[in-house]
Formats: C-alpha cells, structure tokens, sequence
C-alpha cells in the first residue's frame, strides 16, 4: 500500500474511529437533545395551526425530517458502499451494516406518519400519492439491504455484496423517483398537495428548520452508535477490545 | 513452451452464448416452465376477477407486464446458480476475458431462451384478456425492451444472490423495487395506446432504460459475482 | 541474478468472518517447481489456492507475477493460468468435446491436440457422451484433459486425485512431469503423496 | 409568540386530531428511542461476553 495512504487507513481504522468517536458522542447527544426538544415544543405547541387542516399539520415536524433522513441515508449508504469497495476500507462496511436498519426505520417512521397524517387530510390512511409510493419503494430497497446481509454467512463477502447493491440502487432512485412521479401525473386524483414549503408561513417554517437540523444531528448520533456496536461486534476476539472490556488504559 | 493464442472477445462472447443455448435446448422442458407458468397464471385472472371483457380490458396491460416479470423473476435464479453448483462460474471468474462480457453474453442467452419468447407469447395473453387492438404493438415493443431490462437487473440480484440460501425470494425482494420504472412505463405506454393516446414518450423512456440497464447492470453483476461467489 | 520467480506471494493473509484463516503466508513458485499445499481440513488449503488464483483477494499481502505486482497485470496472469477447482466445472448435459469447446472461448486452448488429449487421459470412448454418464473420476479426468490443452505456465490444482484410480494418478504424475519437462509449474493440494522429483510442500497449520 | 393552546386538555385534544398526532408522535418516540437504546445495549452485550471470555482465560 502506498504510503500516502497510511494516514487515511489510520483515521479509517475501526479502534482509531472507535476511539475519536467516543469524544464527539457527548456533543452530538447534548446537540440533539436541544435541537429537538426546542423544535418539538415549538412546533407542538407554538407554531400557528394550518388554515385548512388545524392542528394535525403538526405531524409535519416529524414527517419531514423523517422523510429527508430516509433518502439522505440510503446515499450515505451508497457512500460508505462506495468507499469500502474501492478502498477495501473495513470501517466504511461497518458504517454501511449501521446504516441500512437505521434507514429503514426512519423510512418507516415516515410511512407511518404520512398515513396517520393522510387519514384526518384526505380522508384514508393510505393514498397512492407519488411520494408516499416512491417511500415505499425505498423501504423494500431498505428491506433487501438489510436481507442480502443477513443471507451471507461470510462477513467480508456480504460486505461487497450490499455495496454492489447499494450502488445499484441509487443509479435507480433517481429513475424510480422520476417514473413514480409521471406515473402519478398521469392519473392525476383530486388531492390536496401536502407540503408546499415556500408558502408555510414563518412561524411554521422555523420549528421545522430546527427539528430539520435536529434529526439530521440525531442520525448522525445513531449511525455512530450503531457503528461503534458493529466494530466492538466484529472486533471482540482483538487485545484493544479486550483492554476495553477488562477497562484497561482506555477512557 | 509455445503458448495457444487467447481467444478474442467475440470468440468468448459467442461461445458463452452458444453453451448457454446448447444447454437451454438439451434441459428445454426446463426452459419452458417460466414460459407455461406465464400463461397459466394470466388465465387465473378471468377466473378471479370475473369473466366481463370491460373489466379484463382495463386490466390487461398491467396484467400481461406483472406476469411477464414474474416469468423473468423465476428463471433469473438459476442464471449463475446452475454455473456455481458445478463450479463454471470459478472459469468465468478466472478467465482472461472480462467478466463483464461474459456476463453480457449469459443475459443475452437468457433473454433469448426467456424474455423472447415471453415477448412474442404477450399477444396471445393479450387476445385472452381483451386487450383492444390499439394495445398489441406497444406492448410487443415494450416487452421487448422490458424483458431485456429485466434480464439484466435479474443478472445483478441473481449474482448477489448466487451462493446464498433461500435465494429466490431474496432475489425477488433485491430486484423487484428495481424493476419499478419498467413496469410503469411499459404498462402505460399500453393504456395509453388504447386511450387513443401518443406511446413515444413512454416507450423513449423504456428504451433509454433499457440503454442505460445495458451500460451499467454487466460491470455490476460482474462486481457482484465476484463477491456473491463466496457467499 | 536469477531471473523472478514466476508466481511470488507475500505475508499473504485471509480473514473469514474477520477471523484469520491464515496469516504471514509467504513463498515462490518458479519455472519447473511443483509446490504441494498440505494440512488439516479446514486448514485454509483451497481458499489458499484460490487466493494464489486470484478468485479470492486476500485482506493483506501481496502477488506478483513474473516480478510485477499481479492486480495490474490480471489478465495477463490468467492467460498463463490454468486452475482446475474442487468441482470439475462442467456442465453435464454437455460431452467432454463440447465442453473444452466452450472453454477453449474463455481460455487459450490448442484445439487441434483435443483428441490426443483425451485419448491420453483414457477418455477417447467418452469423448462424446454427455458428461452426466460418467463417473466422478472421469470427470475429474475431463478436467485434467484441459491443462495439456491450454499452454499456461502455471497450473493450480485443487485435489486433483479425487475420485482418481491408480491408473489415473499415474497419468497425472505422467502430466504433471511433462509440465514441469517444459518449464511450467504447478501447485496443488493433495493428501496423497506423488512420486515425482523435486515436489517441495507448504504445510497450513490449522 | 404565545402557547396555541389553553390548558393540557385541550393541547392533548389538538381540536379533535389529537389522536392522529399523537399517534405520529408516539410511535416515533418509540422507534427514536429503541434506535438509541439498541446500540448501547448491544455494545454492553458485547463487552460483557468479552469480560466473561477474559474471565474463563485468567481461571485456566
């Protein structure tokens, strides 16, 4: 390996991040727990009610940054896929292993809000509405992620595996997206559009730019939690673990 | 020690291709089963919903396209798989040639033994379900286009899935959310034809897909069989 | 100087489940050598082989071929490699001929030799039934017909005297002499011992 | 900027959706939560079994 490198295999390796991940952890949980306890009682409280739709538009505070996160989190995916394929960087798997439930659960979460959203909106709980099909597809690209892993028994190939897969999946999101939205024009029902955010009103608009942050704070959170769990799991037979566990030379 | 001469890239792709055909007509009670579950399954579907031509019309475009990914669906499981049980997945892996062209060549022999004649069994499907006349030639065109996309996004998730257990389900659960745009585009491209409508549009679309499936889905599944192959 | 080994690896190391199988493998192969892999089951010794063949990539450690680091000059590797792998690799619907046909698309092959070939393997009566009829041994032995065929300098054997009787291992030793006649070379795993000169071994400890 | 609400009841009642909202709410508060918790439990999984793997070594 060239030298060059060096550095960035040392900053990449798993005890490294392990260990400079433990110092950003406090911040990052403090940083959320603000954001989002500002925002929540903000928006719950506060914000105006929607004209036509009162108080349920509240919903939108968690529908939205959900569903920002769900998308932003099958392209960090995608990344981290990327990295470990060409790199054959261990701790970018580990981030990918992390990353596919926590985006599946954020995908369903917005799921799950859009259609107890839709229900005192349009009546139903579930509409074939472009964006909540285009949801749904990402949560079987989720769902598949997280299947292939579980199906390799061999960890080093389902690692290539999922990024092959990751890889593939976002050349075909952007098509997926585009192709649900014109089938949706095409058959046009009377709906009312859900958010149409240049034309929120200030005092909606903030909250929601503070829990937008918040959230993207909070995955930030998780994934390295998640990733923390992933390098203890596939590195516990190794003496810097086994210092950790026994609570040797180590914070 | 002289040494024999490496076989150029047609020569490689052609007899990829034609070993894949040998072995399709040898096994072709095996390659007609997709085939016949296409039709068996279409005519379930009067059966289901009733036998009233209004409602079988409306029904047929989305009908004939969800059974002809299905059909495609099935036999994609075995297009690695049959290679890896017998260990000639390890000489495509470990020959000269780029994988990606012997890739190409498996899915073009597929698409041959599978999507073709899906493709030109469609107007019968099409007569059985009432599709109005204005409907067979996208559909013939679209499935022509769409079969191909299938095979080879079938190729990437039977390459992922190639060593694994329970393979075809994952297999459908990794392709079919792929296979998405396809279906909309393809299904309407038909409703549209007999609404009376234009059909370019959808099937331009289809067909730069389809280009695009061409250009990128070989160098992935070639990526993945390399890590499928020790599962 | 003597001129680089044809195959070198080094501190080769291959994790499976982030554990080792084996690690710090080092060794040469060169021109006339014939290197036995040896050890336990579950030593690591196909996986060995198969990284030496570039179907695996190991998590450390490096190849070289012909004194060049092997990644950028694939191809040109697998060109002069013929590796023969636990399954034989043929389809069974297909005859012996027809399937050194279509290998002889993905590899270099001496056609016009084909008959000869199997005729020295003892398969000149199969040459032309499909493959699904005839025994494991023979199988094995339509495999072995491809190395004299291809040309390639370096033959990488996993267990090529399964299923083998003592005619056939016979034939092999014959094979593998003839190979190492013409500067090739050859690595294989096997428990059993050939009687050939010169056979250096690398044992795996489990 | 003042509370839109007059008392819990009628903030819990969100003017008749509070059962879609707090629906949405609830179950995000589950599923948020579970995502942190998840994590950590499963790190302390891990380092207790290493510690009993450390402890089985010192014995022999």
């Amino acid at each position: 390996m060239a030298r060059k490198w060096q550095w960035f295999h040392r900053l990449g390796s798993p005890p490294g991040f392990y260990r400079a991940s433990g110092y950003w952890l406090p911040w990052l949980a403090v940083a959320a727990a603000l954001l989002l306890g500002v925002g929540l009682v903000w928006g719950l409280v506060y914000a105006p009610p929607d004209a036509r739709q009162g108080n349920s538009f509240r919903i939108i505070y968690i529908h939205v940054p959900v569903s920002f996160l769900a998308l932003a989190g099958y392209y960090v995916m995608a990344a981290a896929g990327a990295v470990h394929l060409i790199w054959r960087m261990k701790l970018a798997d580990m981030v990918m292993t992390a990353a596919a439930p926590l985006g599946a659960a954020l995908t369903f979460l917005a799921l799950w809000s859009g259609a107890v959203w839709g229900k005192p909106t349009w009546g139903t709980y579930w509409v074939w509405d472009a964006r909540i099909t285009s949801m749904l597809v990402l949560l079987f690209l989720y769902l598949g992620m997280v299947a292939l892993r579980l199906g390799f028994s061999n960890r080093e190939a389902a690692g290539r595996a999922c990024a092959v897969l990751a890889l593939v999946g976002t050349v075909n999101i952007p098509i997926i997206y585009k192709s649900v939205d014109w089938w949706y024009s095409l058959h046009q029902p009377a709906t009312i559009r859900l958010t149409a955010a240049p034309s929120m009103h200030p005092d909606m608009f903030k909250p929601l730019l503070v829990m937008i942050v918040g959230f993207y704070v909070f995955y930030a959170l998780v994934l390295i939690l998640n990733t923390r769990a992933e390098i203890l799991a596939r590195e516990r037979r190794t003496g810097w673990v086994r210092d950790l566990a026994a609570g040797r030379n180590q914070r | 020690m002289e040494t024999p001469e490496l076989p150029g890239l047609a020569a490689g792709f052609g007899a990829l291709l034609r070993r894949d055909l040998q072995l399709a007509w040898r096994q072709r009670g095996q390659a007609v089963n997709p085939l016949i579950f296409f039709v068996m399954v279409t005519a379930l579907v009067p059966l289901a919903v009733g036998p009233e031509p209004a409602l079988l019309t409306r029904l047929a475009p989305g009908m004939v396209w969800i059974m002809a990914l299905l059909g495609t669906l099935l036999a994609a499981d075995a297009l690695f798989h049959e290679d890896f049980v017998d260990g000639a997945l390890e000489h495509l892996v470990l020959s000269p040639q780029p994988l990606w062209l012997l890739v190409l060549a498996k899915v073009t022999a597929h698409w041959l033994v599978i999507g073709l004649p899906i493709t030109l069994l469609s107007p019968l499907l099409g007569l059985m379900l009432a599709l109005p006349d204005a409907g067979f030639m996208p559909l013939l065109v679209g499935l022509t286009l769409g079969t191909l996309v299938f095979s080879l996004l079938g190729a990437v998730g039977g390459a992922l899935t190639v060593a694994l257990g329970g393979r075809s389900v994952l297999l459908s659960l990794l392709v079919l959310p792929l296979y998405v745009p396809v279906l909309i585009f393809g299904t309407s491209a038909v409703t549209q034809a007999v609404a009376g409508g234009g059909i370019g549009g959808p099937l331009a679309l289809l067909g730069a897909i389809a280009a695009l499936a061409l250009a990128v889905a070989p160098f992935a599944a070639a990526a993945a069989l390399r890590a499928g192959i020790d599962g | 100087m003597s001129p680089a080994p044809l195959l070198e690896f080094r501190d080769l190391t291959f994790e499976r489940n982030d554990v080792p199988l084996f690690a710090g493998l080092c060794g040469a192969v060169r021109s006339g050598d014939i290197l036995q892999i040896l050890g336990a089951n579950g030593a690591g010794k196909t996986t060995l082989l198969r990284v030496l063949s570039t179907a695996l990539t190991p998590a450390a450690g490096s190849l070289s071929w012909r004194g060049a680091p092997l990644p950028r000059q694939r191809s040109r590797y697998l060109a002069e490699l013929a590796f023969i792998g636990h399954t034989p690799g043929l389809k069974r619907s297909l005859s012996p001929r027809e399937n050194l046909r279509w290998l002889g698309g993905l590899f270099p092959l001496r056609r016009e030799r084909m008959d000869a070939a199997l005729a020295m393997l003892g398969l000149a009566e199969w040459a032309d039934i499909p493959c699904a009829q005839l025994s494991a041994g023979l199988l094995r032995r339509v495999a072995l017909a491809r190395l004299p065929l291809s040309g390639a300098t370096l033959w990488i054997l996993d267990e090529p005297l399964t299923a083998i009787d003592r005619d056939g291992t016979a034939q092999v030793e014959e094979l593998l002499r003839r190979h190492q006649a013409d500067g090739g070379a050859v690595v294989f795993s096997s428990h059993q011992a050939l009687v050939l000169p010169g056979v250096r071994q690398l044992t795996l400890a489990g | 900027m003042s509370p839109q609400f007059h008392g819990v009841a009628e903030f819990l009642a969100m003017g008749g959706h509070g059962p879609y909202v707090w629906s949405a709410y609830g179950v995000a508060l589950v599923v948020l939560v579970w995502l942190v918790v998840q994590p950590l439990r499963r790190r302390a999984a891990i380092l207790k079994s290493v510690r009993q793997v450390l402890a089985r070594e010192g014995n022999r």
